[in-house]
């Protein structure tokens, strides 16, 4: 398993024109085969160009890239043919075919595969029922809405089941629960049938819920590079710390802090939650066994790979001196921020 | 190089059981009288009808036609000539008038100096018509101006009128913004103008109009074709002649020299255009 | 009216055979010829799908070259050529050799212009999938851009039909032969009407088709 | 401030063709002016046929449909005009003019409104410093990364400062960060221009943190409108019980529950949160009351509309007759769900 | 070579500086009305801006009537017309106003085809900010569909080179009616393909400029 498909070797992209662009710069790492790859990075940063890479749709300036045993990099566009039937593409724009059916879209890639139409027909059929689209199948694009058209471009790139799978920001314009169908479709094709795939997006909680590793880009450069919970759980580049914090909900913001303290009486705390088994429980009882009561007010655990993550600040009720006690117990295991009521907006009432 | 369009098989010959001969205008009624007569001399012809006059001639020289009519002894010299062609004529039909009409002026002298006059664009009936201008003292001609003339032989300076060559056939339809038009004869019937309204017209009968006499023109190797000289027999036929005359309004005169004497007029002409 | 319709009538169906006859084979063959061209323009044209400024230099002047020539001299230059292909230099196939070449140049120009304008997402999308350049042309690129080249070939059809009078400079006869030589030389104004009312007829309802058709490539 | 703007009486929508479509059906709603009006529904459910209606782009079928005193489903097209330019759109698809540079694009809306040279170029500027795009100012669309084109779209919709603005997913390509400044910026212009929003999206975050109502849809029905925290507190449509539960990540999987079973001792009570002052300082002392150990395992607070919403997940440990006694209390305020270990999947460890 | 260059190099000259005339006049007007003319064929056309059937219907049955009568029957035809408008039924501004009358009709085509393929979605964005229909077809889809419309000019402008060579006809003089009556008719082939070149010149720079500006239109 742990063998690279994708092995990216000091690859660089530069668009050339008035002004030019530098969207993939130095880049160097392997993707490893039935692995699902994460690319997250802010607007504009590469991540497109990147993946448009592997399938050669753009040509690599500079550097090596091997792609399931052939050097795209060096290949020909005719060369690189043979390759492309084996990576299918899900595109941040759809690129649907305005002149063809829905059904036909689907097809299109069984037809180039040379299926015949028997088997064909079975297959967009049953595309047709995962994406939920079965009743649009004769209808022609314009006449979908945005999330309906990105469905069909899922149902496209997966027809003919290949090795590859490159979704750029493929569930963008899905609502949460055609989001979750999906990614449980991509989790399916990667389990049952090994496609490695390599997903674009910006929401983290598709990073969390799907992927092994993620890659962080900016400015063309790959700034970080990890599994999904390592990266969550200490973010090293500040662009990764800045994704995280933005995406995390368990963090309250000093308004709601400011509203917090207003409710609450007592200490504000926030106690991050890292997995690492041994603290854990000692944390957790920290305050009872200083006895304090704490109440969680704010924040959350979730899973991430699996493992439990997140922060949660308390309001921490008791005798100042138990509290720093148990504050100074908590410093040794893994942290904690006190808020300070002093510091916090509009916190009239419990002072 | 290989493959000449002579020894070509699928060449019009004089042989073939239908007779291909090109006109231009085949919508006049002499030709169907042509093709009635040869029914009965047991010919079967096909009339080719072209709109235009450069490509009768190389059909015949290229096989596609067996013969042609539809030009007269000048404009065939120049072909001859400027193509290396041995077409040569079997028979001659007639000889038509060209004239100077106009709608705004009745004589030649009323047309104020600077008109505008319209002429035909083909190369000899451009000629002809400025021959006959020049004649009548509308135009001027520079020094060794030949026999076929072009506006470079016109002495514009010392001339009365300009010419405007155009399609022949558009010269009537510019009588009413010009001063007036020199129209080939085809066109007068048509366009309903009278012949005796012509202010001035070249003489049919002059030796000097023998270079326009029409003819019936077949490849040097069909000359002395029997099936063809039949054919040629037909146009000096009175139905066929009379239909001719009708449809020029009796301006025609027709012609009948014999093979010999149209081939040797050509040769004339020929030479003259030669040297 | 000097043409007689009821003793004559056979001439005029038969010039109306000639048209269709000139402009199926002319705009058949010919337009396909230059829907080959034409997509040959579009793919190596620089920032197409196989760029190759010689093929593309080498088409655009050829294309060029011939097109503007006045069509009386190209038939006439053709002459030789014609008759080695067709057999004579005379008569309709005589004409539709060089009318067919000409339609070939100027349907590879609007071919040419019709694909220009397409998305290239969609292009890439196939490109994505391993389809050949030859793929593409045929299943993406002519079907995304079948409204525009559909008005593409009816704007050829009326061209051709206008071209086809000119059949008459080599006694390939139809309608606009007929319109010349039984109307217009003649100055009978009502034959060249009554002519020109069929073809314009003609034309119409080709145009109504055409339309049609684009609007249903549309798909709006 | 809470005049109706927007009102839809009884409108509908059919997209005739092979097979009909009924994307708006029979909707009856107002948006007041200066609200931040939030669309949410499955794809296909009629969000972007509902506010293209807005201003006109598609004809109303029947009903009536009044906005900011036009009744716009009775103008003709070259009245909707005189409208038009008070409502800013932004596209779900982006629509750039790809044709103009991207400064031009955003200077489209102000030439309409015959503004002058300069003060145009000064707006532009402005805007495409906002949305961080001031050096692809000469580039055009083509050469922009869809985060990019999208923030284009959303620079030309706020150009002109329009009254009343249709936003159509206008966050879906976007990164965290950059939603999180567009949101802010759409914040912003409704707070300090009174700018009413209607706001397709899909992202509940986005819902969340922005607007004031929200409605759902459902096969072109409007089925549930309201604020946005009762909304997600008491969710009474099915479809809307969905997208929350689709959303929050509050609530465990049942492979999640199993994990934590297999790490946590005692009883897995997962606690609803939903502000009602009363019973909240109850609820979070019951199980200390009981004198219980609870810890939070999983779920989450956060706030919605400033007031405080989520679940938490507790492993309980201690007498189970004093659990049941804390349950009971629970009960009473607001409800708990027990799991039963025996349940839950790979729950080996603490049974 | 029958024709002296040497000292009748003027006729050429003018010949040429004739040609260029006709093209520039019929094809600034034509070019011109036939843009007006296409884009009321795109804005009226069902489900266009402002569909509008009897117009549409009406417009291309007066497309359609002219485009495919003969060129020389359509000259003779607007005679008294041209005679009114011009104040001569002959020379060269004869010539061009029936001339610029067809171009019309042929680019209200071309133009028509260019538009058609407009994406939707850039007319709406348009709409949505209050734009009237004229101001998205000045604004919107005259630049965004700018690549096809330079190519189909350029292709008209090859198609009035060759139709110029007909200024003859009329005693309009130009490049074709040198080629024709000092080359064609005279059977001098070195004359002929002399003219024939000139023209090719001329027509391959436009056709470089015109591909050029296509590229720069389509910014890829
Ligand atoms: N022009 C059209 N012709 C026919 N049907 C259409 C057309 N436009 C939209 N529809 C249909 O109307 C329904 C509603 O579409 P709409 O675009 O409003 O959905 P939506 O809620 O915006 O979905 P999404 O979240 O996927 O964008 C869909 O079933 C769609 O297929
Ligand atoms: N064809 C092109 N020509 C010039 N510049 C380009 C081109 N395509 C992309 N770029 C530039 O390259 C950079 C990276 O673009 P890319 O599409 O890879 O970004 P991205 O990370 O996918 O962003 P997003 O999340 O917004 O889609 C951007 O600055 C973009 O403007
Ligand atoms: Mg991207
Ligand atoms: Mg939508």
């Amino acid at each position: 398993m742990a063998e690279p498909i994708i092995a990216f070797d000091g690859v660089h992209k530069v668009f050339e024109g008035s002004n030019r662009v530098h969207a993939v710069d130095d880049v160097s790492l392997t993707i490893d085969a039935g692995e699902i790859f994460g690319v997250i990075g802010f607007s504009g940063a590469g991540k497109s160009t990147l993946v448009r890479l592997v399938n050669g749709l753009e040509p690599v300036t500079s550097g090596r890239l091997v792609v399931d045993g052939h050097e795209v990099s060096a290949l020909s566009e005719k060369q690189l043919r043979a390759v492309r039937p084996d990576i299918g593409m899900i595109f941040q724009q759809f690129n649907l075919f305005g002149s063809k059916t829905i059904a036909e879209n689907v097809a299109y890639p069984l037809r180039l595969a040379k299926w015949d139409a028997g088997r064909r027909a079975a297959r967009v059929a049953e595309l047709l029922a995962f994406v939920g689209l079965t009743d649009k199948a004769d209808a022609h694009p314009s006449q979908l809405s945005g999330g309906q058209k990105q469905r069909v471009g899922i149902a496209r790139a997966l027809a003919t089941s290949p090795k590859i799978l490159l979704a750029d920001e493929c569930t963008s314009a899905l609502d949460p629960q055609t989001t979750r169908e999906v990614l449980d479709v991509l989790r399916r094709v990667n389990a049952e049938l090994g496609v490695t795939i390599v997903l674009i997006t910006h929401e983290m909680d598709v990073v969390r819920y799907l992927c092994d590793r993620v890659l962080i880009m900016e400015n063309g450069r790959a700034v970080e590079l990890g599994d999904v919970y390592q990266v969550f759980a200490r973010p090293r580049a500040q662009v990764t710390q800045r994704f995280v914090a933005a995406t995390m909900r368990d963090k309250p913001s000093a308004d709601a802090l400011g509203r917090l303290a207003a409710t609450h009486p007592g200490r504000l705390v926030t106690v991050p939650i890292v997995d690492d088994a041994h603290t854990d429980a000692e944390r957790s009882s920290v305050f009872a066994r200083h006895g304090l009561e704490a109440r969680v007010i704010y924040g959350g655990i979730i899973e991430i790979s699996e493992r439990p993550y997140g922060s949660l600040t308390y309001a921490v009720t008791g005798a100042d001196t138990a509290v720093d006690a148990a504050l100074a117990d908590l410093a040794g295991s893994g942290g904690y921020t006190e808020h300070d009521r002093a510091t916090l907006p509009n916190s009239e009432g419990h002072r | 190089g290989c493959g000449s369009p002579s020894s070509d098989t699928t060449a019009a010959t004089a042989d073939d059981a239908v007779i291909s001969v090109g006109v231009v205008g085949a919508s006049s009624p002499e030709w169907t009288v042509f093709t009635d007569k040869a029914a009965d001399l047991g010919i079967d012809v096909e009339i080719r009808d072209f709109t235009d006059y450069t490509t009768p001639n190389p059909a015949v020289s290229d096989g596609s036609l067996t013969a042609n009519q539809f030009q007269h002894l000048l404009y065939l010299a120049r072909y001859n000539l400027d193509n290396n062609a041995d077409l040569v004529p079997i028979a001659s039909t007639a000889i038509y008038p060209l004239a100077l009409y106009s709608s705004s002026f009745t004589s030649v002298d009323a047309i104020p100096e600077g008109a505008q006059i319209a002429v035909p664009n083909d190369e000899t009936n451009k000629s002809r018509a400025i021959h006959l201008l020049a004649e009548n003292g509308l135009l001027t001609l520079t020094e060794g101006t030949g026999i076929i003339a072009a506006e470079e032989n016109i002495d514009t300076a010392a001339s009365r009128v300009s010419v405007a060559p155009m399609d022949a056939q558009q010269t009537v339809t510019a009588l009413p913004s010009i001063a007036g038009a020199v129209v080939n004869n085809d066109f007068v019937n048509d366009a309903g103008l009278d012949p005796a309204d012509a202010l001035v017209e070249d003489d049919p009968a002059d030796p000097s109009a023998q270079p326009y006499i029409n003819v019936f023109v077949v490849r040097a190797a069909d000359a002395d074709n029997e099936r063809l000289a039949q054919l040629a027999t037909i146009f000096h036929d009175p139905d066929f002649t009379a239909a001719l005359a009708e449809q020029s309004a009796d301006s025609a005169v027709i012609v009948d020299e014999t093979p010999e004497e149209l081939q040797a007029i050509l040769a004339d002409v020929q030479s003259s255009l030669a040297g | 009216m000097k043409f007689d319709f009821a003793a004559n009538g056979g001439i005029f169906l038969e010039a109306i055979g000639t048209t269709l006859y000139i402009v199926a084979v002319a705009l058949g063959v010919g337009g396909l010829v230059g829907l080959g061209l034409g997509v040959l323009l579009f793919v190596t044209r620089p920032g197409g799908l196989r760029p190759n400024a010689i093929l593309f230099n080498l088409l655009n002047l050829l294309i060029n070259f011939f097109r503007p020539i006045p069509f009386i001299i190209f038939i006439a230059a053709m002459g030789p050529l014609t008759l080695a292909v067709v057999g004579s230099s005379i008569g309709t196939n005589a004409f539709i050799f060089p009318a067919a070449l000409m339609v070939s140049f100027a349907s590879a120009r609007l071919v040419e212009q019709s694909l220009v304008s397409l998305d290239p997402g969609v292009v890439e999308a196939a490109r994505s999938m391993g389809a050949s350049t030859w793929t593409i042309i045929r299943t993406v690129a002519i079907p995304e851009a079948l409204a525009p080249l559909i008005l593409a070939y009816t704007f050829l059809f009326v061209a051709v039909v206008d071209m086809s009078a000119l059949a008459g400079i080599v006694a390939g006869g139809g309608l606009g032969a007929f319109a010349l030589s039984y109307g217009y030389q003649r100055f009978d104004w009502a034959v060249t009407w009554l002519t020109v009312a069929v073809i314009v007829v003609l034309v119409q309802s080709v145009q109504y088709l055409g339309n049609w058709l684009a609007r249903k490539a549309l798909r709006r």
